[in-house]
């Protein structure tokens, strides 16, 4: 009859659960609800952007002179989970708009949800064209994986000179293989020439077989737009196999974690990425990365910084809305022109994807360093 | 009234109760409250039919997510327009005859099912000529091999990118109808002479080869069941999420579905119904332990991930202490309801 | 069946690897004999049984069941042609009810298809109906009629034996192989299990081919006896011919008091 | 393919597949007395190189003294794995075990998540790991040359342990006979306590250095080497030490060159070490040094 003695624990596990479930209650509060991934497969990107959100809500905890809350619910890198999670945030929590998630694929599914309820959702991060495909109230502070692909095979071609790539995609993600797929069409039409394609996913940990696969085709750069997770360890081991062609990758690959696993190895890999400190003119971004940098004792990544801007539209369409009405507040967020934000200056596009400009960045002496600046 | 008569009838107020309760939740009950009782729906037939080879069978069988793969991507690509797959295949176009078919939301549902059972088949002849925890880890492999295939063949799955855009066709009537219609053959099935032989191989194997069961024969045909089902459900998450992509069906779904059984009580359908329900409703119940607390004075701020670490924990403790779950191997019946009324 | 055979093992040799388990075993029945199989400890008498039941495949010999050669055919397929046998260690199926036991056993003969059965109807109601009371007959006549709604597990010893008897001859075997009836009886226990093994050879109309490391009870009980000494056959005949036989004294003299039961 | 390449691709190979084959050793053994694949064993490689960074960051240890600090506190939490996971259900039946087991995983796995976090953190490498050496034109990280010598030691004294010590004795005679062992008095909690504890330091071993040569660190970072090494463990016979670091060889080497002569199915790579599993149990099923699988249940 054990069973019954864990069934009575289970009761009343969940019995003090509803004792708490009663929300701090937030009266003259505005909420916004935040669902990322916390744990479960992706749970850094989701932690990262999280830092972000947090030195953002510092900066401005105040939206319609009444305090901003922040409620964050954790997705374990799920789908299902997500769902539930903006549903939640929805009906339970009552949030006025959304941010997250940190992934395209569950920002897939928790926009129609967001958008069956008219409240405006923003991702940092989903990068994948199909995110905002259709919808009127999902947007993201992101630019999408076809743009950044291009501009990616406009500087390789045109500020690297270089005539042939070998591309390594991480199958495992749609981001990469977004990236990846567009950089190729832009890169061939411009009359370069791909020698070599190969593949990893996502965890793996060990990738000569494919370096030296590269090796062999003897390219001009290699692109691999990857996360820094595997990008870190594949220059690792490229720069060891003796591949000493520069290394392009997406802003997937910039945070402070690449050079600390990468260290040298990672010298001179070029990046396409939303932000850099030096490229960051406006005052916004340099109070943020100050605020970060104090908070965290490391350099700002673009995760966080994303999820920054993605919570400074946020506020900045609540203040024009003058309202928390979800429609307003969509309707000013899809009318975002120049707004300064920590990524550069936005402009909210159709379709809800932000026109901004690229920045190229690279490492130099164990720091991202700045490079040029692509405008759309 | 026999007993037989009375119980039909009790089985039957209790199914149109459900709908009643239902139906009261599609009136007033908030869209969040209709999302978790379709998880529920989801999670006990996926739960109910996953008990069929573990608990019935005795096979631990790890790869569930495999068939839940097929059958969701099965049934989606069978509901999305021609022109919403063009749409979405932005990588590789979607090869035919994909692409041009579209099927309504029942068929696709039917067709999903069929897939994985297929799917089964061909496993099942590797899978069972090894037993026990050889079982565990060539099912898990095939769960594996799936997700790398949904992951490299983009021109049928769309790779990483993933089908979105699906039509929201899974109502609490559909889950909730598929869930009890699951729960009435899986019940039918295991108080059935099949599913007596089933018992009788988890029990001893080489016993029941002995008094003329063929165990290949049955635990295929569970396998096959079990693939059925999930593969049906598979279609129904993918028309509740609305969109799928090869990281929706990890060995973490698996996992899930694990606790499920276990903790309801591996073998008996009763407990994966009570472990599905407690699991869809109290994955989001628990969340509380996630978010900042103000116990008096003290603030506590919210740890994500303790979830996960309570989920991990109330496993090995109903495992080691409570190996038998909420309602061990026993089922609800209502002649047991009886005898407990009258204070037997 | 005139001139056909019954049952024959021929030359029947298992090796595990290196080993011999069993060399050219060789063996007759006619039909309703009473044939004991006796031997020291690894003898290879238990390996015998699994040869003839499917359950290993021989080196090399064959088995003739009926007239027809039934060697390396699996076991389920062994029983249904009308062989059944029991465990040495008893395996009962101990989480499901003595009469659901029973039950499993008249699954191989069923005739209603799973969907019939699926569908609740009348071909398949009936046939259940008909394992349940045919079960339930075969429980009263081995005497645990009483305890049809009990878990297997919960039976005491002597009583899993008789039950796992019971859930053999509700395969309706025409060959029943008994692997230590009464290992772990005491002497009252085997006496009335030689009673109950001649009473179902007569109302189920059997041969019995048994395995025993009792002595006395083999002795009293069969009508021929073949002896296995590591894996040979060294002796066969009526329990006078192998009690005076010197070879199968050498073999047992090293044994001390094996018969004590 | 030059010459040069391949045998890049062959020291590879072999690097990676040392690796395989010492968590394989942890595999094995375990397997060999309880009959239960400890699917926690790979989340150790997590465990040991946590505590490595965090002896070298925050204790300030220098790496020689920290990382065989790790390796001996991975094969304690080894140790304490067998007594909350596996010790009570002794006597259950072997689906029990493996649920457990699953469970011990996702918990190791998440408790680093929520305690630590899921950023990937840097492992240090000593400068004396991370040289590399130009052979004939073929450049090799030391690393990978120790690698497979470190195994090798690793796998001659372990031999020497299980063949040679009394310990060792009981161990082997508890792998051919728990019921017997246990009659004749030896107390099995201790032996299998060993056996977890030997396992455990070559999983930590194996973990210390998969971060040399990976040295990125998180909490799901040991799931897809402990699958890996698993395959390994019955590709070589489980059960058989000598034949788990042979499987993880021709593991790691199959999936090295299969990328290598075909990079486009490099995205079939994890399917690919499934179906060798699924094959050699199909045709082989005890492995290649194993002694025929004695099913008693």
């Amino acid at each position: 009859m054990k069973g019954k003695v864990i069934f009575k624990f289970f009761v009343l596990l969940v019995a003090f659960c509803f004792c708490f479930t009663a929300p701090a209650l937030a009266k003259g509060k505005i909420k916004i609800g935040v669902y990322l991934p916390m744990t479960g497969a992706v749970a850094a990107y989701g932690q990262m952007e999280w830092n972000g959100l947090q030195v953002a809500h510092e900066m401005e905890p105040k939206v319609l002179g009444k305090d901003i809350e922040l409620v964050l619910v954790d997705t374990k890198s799920d789908k299902i989970e997500a769902a539930n999670a903006v549903s939640r945030l929805i009906e339970k929590e009552k949030v006025v708009a959304i941010i997250g998630e940190a992934i395209s694929g569950n920002t897939m599914a928790g926009n129609p949800i967001s958008e069956a309820a008219k409240i405006p959702s923003i991702s940092p991060t989903a990068t994948n064209p199909l995110v905002t495909q259709g919808k009127k109230y999902a947007f993201r502070a992101c630019f999408i994986d076809p743009f950044q692909g291009q501009v990616a095979a406009r500087f390789a071609r045109n500020n690297l000179k270089a005539k042939t790539a070998a591309v390594i995609i991480d199958i495992a993600q749609d981001y990469c293989v977004g990236l990846a797929n567009f950089f190729v069409k832009e890169f061939v039409k411009m009359g370069g020439k791909v020698v070599s394609t190969t593949y990893i996913q996502t965890g793996d940990q060990d990738f000569t077989a494919q370096l030296s696969a590269v090796q062999a085709a003897k390219p001009d750069i290699i692109y691999a737009p990857n996360y820094y997770t595997e990008d870190a360890l594949m220059a690792k081991q490229a720069r060891d196999l003796g591949i000493n062609v520069p290394i392009l990758t997406g802003d997937g690959a910039q945070a402070d974690e690449l050079i600390k696993i990468g260290g040298k190895a990672v010298e001179n890999m070029y990046f396409t990425a939303h932000f850099h400190k030096k490229a960051a003119t406006t005052e916004l971004a340099k109070k943020y990365i100050a605020k970060f940098e104090s908070k965290y004792k490391k350099e700002a990544d673009a995760f966080g910084a994303l999820a920054a801007d993605a919570y400074f539209l946020l506020v900045d369409a609540i203040k024009r809305a003058g309202s928390t009405d979800g429609t307003k507040i969509r309707d000013a967020l899809a009318s975002t022109k120049n707004f300064p934000g920590v990524s550069g200056v936005i402009t909210m596009g159709p379709d809800g994807n932000p026109i901004k400009s690229v920045v190229i960045n690279k490492v130099e002496n164990g720091k991202f360093v700045y490079v040029t600046t692509v405008n759309p | 009234m026999t007993k037989e008569r009375r119980n039909l009838l009790l089985n039957i107020a209790s199914i149109i109760s459900v709908y009643i309760i239902l139906w009261f939740f599609q009136k007033y009950g908030t869209e969040y409250q209709i999302r978790i009782l379709n998880n529920m729906a989801v999670f006990i037939t996926l739960a109910v039919s996953y008990n069929l080879v573990n608990g019935i069978c005795g096979q631990l069988h790890l790869g569930p997510n495999a068939f839940i793969t097929i059958g969701a991507y099965t049934a989606a690509l069978l509901t999305m327009s021609p022109a919403e797959k063009q749409m979405s295949f932005i990588i590789k176009p979607l090869i035919w005859p994909f692409s041009v078919i579209q099927a309504p939301f029942p068929v696709s549902l039917i067709a999903a099912g069929i897939a994985a059972t297929i799917f089964a088949f061909l496993i099942s002849f590797p899978v069972f000529r090894v037993r026990g925890d050889y079982l565990a880890i060539v099912t898990l492999g095939f769960g594996e091999v799936i997700r790398v295939l949904c992951n490299a063949l983009q021109s049928v799955t769309n790779g990483p990118l993933g089908l979105k855009g699906l039509k929201p066709y899974t109502t609490i009537w559909w889950s909730w109808s598929i869930a009890i219609f699951t729960v009435i053959v899986i019940q039918k099935l295991i108080n059935s002479s099949w599913g007596r032989a089933m018992k009788a191989i988890r029990e001893n194997e080489i016993a029941a080869q002995a008094m003329g069961i063929n165990p290949f024969k049955h635990l295929m045909m569970a396998f096959l069941i079990s693939a059925f089902f999930s593969g049906v459900a598979g279609g129904l998450l993918a028309h509740l999420i609305t969109t799928i992509s090869p990281t929706l069906f990890t060995f973490f779904l698996t996992f899930n579905l694990l606790i499920i059984i276990v903790v309801g009580g591996l073998g008996s359908t009763t407990g994966a119904v009570i472990g599905a329900m407690l699991f869809a409703w109290g994955g989001e119940a628990l969340r509380v332990v996630e978010s900042p607390m103000d116990i008096g004075p003290v603030h506590i701020p919210g740890i994500p991930g303790m979830r996960m670490v309570l989920f991990s924990v109330i496993l090995m403790l109903v495992i080691i202490f409570a190996r038998r779950g909420i309602t061990g191997r026993n089922e609800f019946s209502w002649d047991w309801l009886f005898s407990k009324l009258s204070g037997k | 069946m005139a001139n056909g055979i019954f049952f024959e093992a021929k030359n029947l040799t298992m090796r595990f690897g290196g080993l011999v388990a069993v060399n050219n075993f060789s063996l007759k029945l006619n039909g309703g004999e009473l044939m004991g199989l006796i031997g020291p400890n690894g003898a290879g008498k238990t390996t015998v049984f699994n040869m003839i039941t499917g359950t290993l495949v021989p080196t090399s010999g064959k088995v003739i069941w009926l007239d027809e050669d039934i060697t390396g055919l699996p076991p389920h397929e062994i029983t249904a042609r009308g062989i059944a046998r029991t465990f040495q260690n008893v395996r009962l199926f101990v989480d499901m009810t003595v009469q659901e036991n029973v039950m499993v056993s008249f699954h191989h003969k069923i005739k209603a298809s799973f969907w019939q059965a699926m569908f609740g109807l009348r071909k398949y109601t009936k046939e259940e109906e008909r394992i349940r009371e045919e079960s339930m007959t075969l429980l009263r006549q081995v005497g645990l009629a009483h305890l049809a709604g009990e878990k297997a597990g919960a039976l005491a010893y002597g009583q899993q034996r008789r039950l796992e008897i019971a859930r053999a001859l509700a395969t309706s075997p025409k060959l029943l192989l008994l692997d230590e009836p009464a290992a772990g009886m005491n002497p009252q226990e085997t006496m009335e299990l030689a009673d109950f093994v001649r009473e179902i050879r007569d109302t189920f109309d059997l041969t019995i081919f048994l395995i025993e490391h009792d002595m006395k009870f083999v002795m009293g009980l069969c009508e021929r006896i073949k002896v296995l000494d590591y894996g040979n056959t060294i002796a066969e005949g009526t329990p006078d011919e192998v009690q005076n036989n010197p070879e199968v004294i050498k073999a047992y003299l090293g044994e001390p008091k094996n018969a004590a039961g | 393919m030059t010459t040069k390449i391949f045998l890049q691709q062959l020291t590879n190979g072999i690097s990676l597949g040392s690796l395989y084959g010492l968590v394989a050793i942890g595999y094995t053994m375990v397997y060999g007395i309880l009959r239960l694949i400890n699917f926690a064993h790979g989340d150790l490689l997590m465990v040991a190189s946590y505590t490595a960074i965090y002896g070298i960051a925050m204790f300030t240890l220098p790496w020689y003294i920290s990382f065989p600090l790790a390796i001996i506190v991975t094969g304690f939490v080894g140790i304490m794995l067998d007594k909350a996971a596996y010790k009570p259900l002794r006597d259950a039946p072997r689906i029990s075990l493996l649920i457990s087991a699953i469970g011990a995983s996702f918990l190791l796995e998440n408790l680093a998540l929520v305690v630590i976090g899921g950023v990937p953190k840097a492992f240090p490498r000593p400068e004396i790991f991370a040289k590399v050496v130009s052979i004939h034109g073929v450049r090799i990280q030391v690393l990978t040359i120790y690698t497979p010598i470190i195994t090798i030691l690793l796998l001659f004294g372990l031999l020497f342990i299980v063949y040679r010590t009394k310990a060792g004795k009981a161990m082997r005679a508890a792998s051919m006979d728990f019921e017997t062992t246990r009659l004749m008095g030896i107390d099995l909690d201790r032996i299998i306590a060993f056996t977890f504890l030997l396992g455990s330091t070559m999983a930590g071993a194996g973990g210390i250095m998969w971060a040399l040569k990976y040295p990125q660190v998180n909490p799901f970072m040991g799931v897809i080497p402990g699958l890996k090494a698993f395959i390994a463990a019955v590709l070589g016979g489980i059960g058989n030490i000598v034949g788990a670091v042979i499987g993880g060889f021709l593991l790691g080497l199959a999936e090295i060159l299969l990328v290598a002569f075909m990079p486009e199915a490099a995205q079939y790579r994890d399917a690919f070490a499934f179906v060798i599993l699924i094959l050699v149990l199909l045709f082989r099923p005890t492995g290649i040094m194993g002694e025929p699988i004695v099913d008693k249940t």
